[in-house]
């Protein structure tokens, strides 16, 4: 089971209301253990769920209600991140990290940033549009690839407010 | 040498983007759905090879997003786009934008949707082709230009502002006392009304039947057609239920479907169109408007005729040729498409967005179900309110009907109120049953 | 699993609402605990899965008319009734309440009966299959109306025991 | 003069109740559904016009108990019984009680049940009739007696012990010198198990085709055929795949669906029926066996004929004559069923019975659903495992198998295990693509 499997698993589980999850093979033992309190009522998810069992349980997800204005900053919901500042895709293109092929990073995790400051391009239709930091802060995590594409609302940069 | 896209992009949602993931899936084409934020729990998103978000829930920022959406596909791989219906479908500047990027646009040419999609010039190449339209006056100085235009047409006249729009200042005249009496009224009226007293005539069809006819072309120069729809059931312009075929006589029907392939061969058209006419008591039959697109009701079409026009559209694009013959199509049966509403038929059909909590469609023989929706499926609150096409097929109309009866009676959606109940109501009607059904049917038949 | 896979998991986690997750192979041990313990934790036990039977090949029962014992007789669950024993139809047919047309009822609302005082007929098939009390008591409900049809399993009568 | 029946009993469960009141309500019949008491809260208790509970769980006592369904019959005003398949749906007696008691048994005579029912009196009258069957020879008493059937009729053969059953006892042998090594220890094997040495031969078919045609009678001496299914696909002699047509030769096929029409002529057979054959590889075709009765597949052949078997039962029973014309009959496309089991295949097929928890099952064009089950529907323990029907049309078989596997892939039923995983391999296996499919198939080419 790798990290993609485990995180459909984990979107799957967020559907229902199961409050302990055990899967053991001869390879692996999976827990996972979900807080509040344990309700009346368990739905069963078959540990090992095919791919289009997979459909329904993702499906019965309710989603967060989606932001109305294509904002490219957003606060992340909860947990360990939470004081971090995501900065999304607000367009789909491709990613460069640089000003260009052989130039060095518009910005490294550890770097402080100002309102205004370059953080990538996204290349769209072969015009290159310069993605900025709203705010002052410092670069916690660069989460894309230079060259990789990227859709609306992906996570580009966790920025740490200063 | 042509083959097969390798990959395609959805630029849809809903169930025409599941319809088209289908076709595609079936014919080894991986598919990349293009969604927006409300949209990710979706079927087609759940179900498609790839998904890429190209924006937030307003359509005009995602589903009319047309830098998104090219870049979606150009960041894909994908090599063609189907637009589905609505949205970008019949626009001929995306249309263009496709194919300047390298991407085959899943539809007609770019002009074609541009010449053919207004309608003063569809008119005005329907009568070119020699395509019968609804005869109209040219601007109507006064009563005497508007009495020689009632000689030379005949009664009932319709008469229309040239600057209204949207059935306000019309004006039904059945005679030349009525015409006389209403003529400067009118001109007054729309004086008040539009700042422009400029009156202009056509001719008015009471009671006539909205009929469609499908047409495929290859665009170099072949066209077939695959028989008429009859879509007369609409409530405030929405279709409510089609139907195929028509009860029209087979004469007529035969002479409308090959006045709709004069006009597709006429531009040469490619790919998947339907061209609209309004059809009057004493047979004269009148072109309307072509839509440049696959349609909501082509469902209807495909169980006479077992053929796929999604597939079709997607060989065609790929340049492989239409594989559609006029030889070898022919009518089988009668089919009844009910496009299913999240709208409370109580309530003057008002949207009933939320989560669908149950769901259970019909089946067993004839019956195809084309949704995209399931149980625990959130309906957003931002794109139309179609939950569901139900389609039955059945050798005789008669049949077609008790059968849609049938499956009706055995679906169940709960959490939203759906049209059914409605649905249920006009194919009970004694109109209906027989077949006497025009555009007015819901406001006329139904009317409690 | 890397620093990669690891930062990906903990995203995916993020945005859930997993309190404690565990995984282990056979190299290494991952374990991540976030806010409070949740306080009850159930776990979901799967139907045991009982063997299907087979269907007798087309056995048709015999169906020689046998005195009839009001055999399914349960106690009603609970509530107003909670002593009442239900008599219910063994077999589909036609209730009568009396052993001819002219004649009065077997029993009424207040009678009392025995093991073996005859309750009513049911007709199927034009034979005539007597319905007898298992135990002694007090006839206190008569549900069903002369001629009327009856399925199987249908309560008749509600006896209140002796 | 013969009517419709205003009202039926339906004395089955499950799918093929579900599809038996789909076809009477679209005729206008009413419906009674006997059930048994695991089955109070099935869909067609549910969507019937009437219910009668009829027993409890265990078939004997309910779906078996002829009492308690002629009893429900009567008491509910039902005109006729329709058995579905299984349980009394080829019982003779069961048949003729029906008479007895006026009411109108939807199937064949009781006599035509009992004379073709029987295996051996099957194959006598497949003799009169003309139509092959397997050759066998009588009892053999000693080898020089099996060396002269064996020169007869050329090998392979399969020895088989007169007193044994069930596949024990058999021997397969290839030539002279394989017959004289195996013929007095298969003597010796059948004295030791069965306490009777004597031995007979048949003619061993090796990977034969399970062929078999649907016919269709009206009892006054007109039979029809609707062309053949192939259900070569098997586990353990239960079908797993069924598919129409075959890709036999069209001259073969023609002369199967003629045989059969002979035989069910021969009898002067009334209502649905299906004639299985063995074919082999030389074009050798041997009846089989006959089965009077709708079969579960019969959707297969609704789908590439266009037509509705369980409505034409119901208008035959009902006097009203056969619909069905030799001459209007003809085979468009390709069909393919998969019978979706409550099972788990990677368990050795053991029964998962359960609450089905989730469901959501395909749709689209060509997709045709039979399943009686819903989300929170229990699986009662005491029968068989059926949970769905799939059936997937297109214009060809290739076409079929993608749209299939393309509705297998949006498929989801959840709470318990199902054969589809299995269906999807053998949809994607390269011997079934070309339709290299024998009744060893899952044998030979599907063991991992």
């Amino acid at each position: 089971m790798d990290v993609k499997e485990i995180r459909r698993l984990l979107e799957a589980l967020a559907a229902t209301d199961v409050r302990e999850f055990t899967y053991e093979t001869g390879d692996y033992k999976l827990t996972l253990k979900r807080g509040e309190e344990a309700r009346q009522t368990l739905t069963y998810l078959p540990p090992a769920a095919a791919p289009m069992q997979q459909v329904p349980a993702q499906a019965v997800q309710s989603s967060a209600p989606a932001p109305e204005t294509a904002a490219p900053v957003a606060a992340s919901a909860s947990s360990p991140a939470a004081r971090l500042i995501e900065v999304q895709a607000p367009i789909v293109g491709t990613f460069y990290a640089s000003p260009a092929p052989d130039a060095g990073p518009f910005v490294k995790v550890g770097d402080r940033v100002a309102a205004g400051t370059v953080l990538c391009i996204i290349e769209a239709m072969k015009l290159m549009n310069e993605i900025e930091a709203e705010g002052a802060g410092v670069v916690r995590e660069v989460l894309v690839g230079n060259g990789e594409p990227v859709e609306y609302g992906q996570v580009l940069f966790r920025i740490e407010p200063a | 040498m042509s083959a097969m896209f390798r990959k395609i992009l959805i630029a849809n949602r809903g169930e025409i983007a599941l319809r088209i993931l289908r076709a595609a899936r079936e014919l080894g084409v991986q598919t990349v759905v293009a969604y927006s934020k409300a949209d990710e729990n979706s079927l087609p998103v759940l179900l498609a090879d790839e998904s890429i978000c190209i924006g937030p829930a307003p359509a005009p920022e995602s589903y009319l997003n047309v830098r998104n959406l090219l870049a979606a596909a150009l960041v894909s791989g994908a090599e063609a786009i189907h637009p589905g219906y609505g949205f970008l479908a019949e626009n001929a500047e995306f249309a263009a934008m496709c194919e300047e990027h390298g991407l085959t646009f899943i539809g007609p040419r770019p002009e074609s949707i541009s010449r053919i999609g207004d309608k003063a010039s569809a008119r005005a190449l329907a009568v070119e082709a020699g395509v019968p339209i609804t005869p109209g006056s040219g601007p109507l100085p006064d009563l005497s230009a508007a009495t020689r235009f009632a000689d030379e047409i005949g009664f009932p006249l319709i008469l229309k502002a040239s600057a209204g729009g949207g059935g306000r200042g019309m004006r039904v005249v059945h005679s030349h006392s009525d015409l006389e009496r209403q003529f400067y009224n009118a001109q007054e009226e729309a004086r008040a009304a539009f700042g422009n007293p400029e009156l202009y005539m056509e001719k008015y069809l009471e009671e006539p039947k909205h009929i469609e006819i499908q047409v495929f072309g290859d665009g170099e120069g072949n066209v077939v057609h695959l028989f008429e729809r009859d879509c007369s059931i609409q409530r405030r312009y929405q279709k409510v239920l089609e139907e195929g075929p028509s009860t029209l006589a087979a004469e007529l029907r035969a002479k409308i479907a090959e006045s709709a392939v004069r006009l597709a061969k006429y531009i040469d058209y490619r790919g998947a169109g339907t061209c609209e006419f309004l059809v009057d008591k004493s047979g004269g039959y009148y072109f309307s408007e072509m839509n440049t697109r696959i349609q909501v009701e082509h469902p209807v079409t495909e169980m006479i005729t077992q053929t796929d026009l999604v597939q079709e559209q997607l060989r065609v694009a790929a340049g492989l040729g239409m594989a559609l013959q006029q030889s070898e199509l022919t009518v089988r049966g009668h089919a009844i498409e009910l496009r299913v509403n999240a709208e409370d038929p109580d309530h003057d059909f008002r949207p009933s967005a939320g989560v669908i909590t149950d769901v259970h469609w019909p089946g067993g023989p004839g019956i195809r179900v084309d949704s995209h929706v399931y149980a625990g499926y959130r309906i957003p609150p931002n794109y139309d309110s179609l939950i569901a096409k139900i389609i039955a097929w059945a050798p005789s109309r008669e049949e077609a009907i008790a059968r849609m009866e049938r499956a009706l009676k055995e679906t169940v959606v709960e959490g939203v109120k759906t049209t059914i109940p409605f649905h249920l109501k006009v194919l009970g009607n004694a109109f209906f049953r027989r077949g006497d059904v025009y555009t007015n049917f819901i406001a006329r038949r139904m009317s409690s």
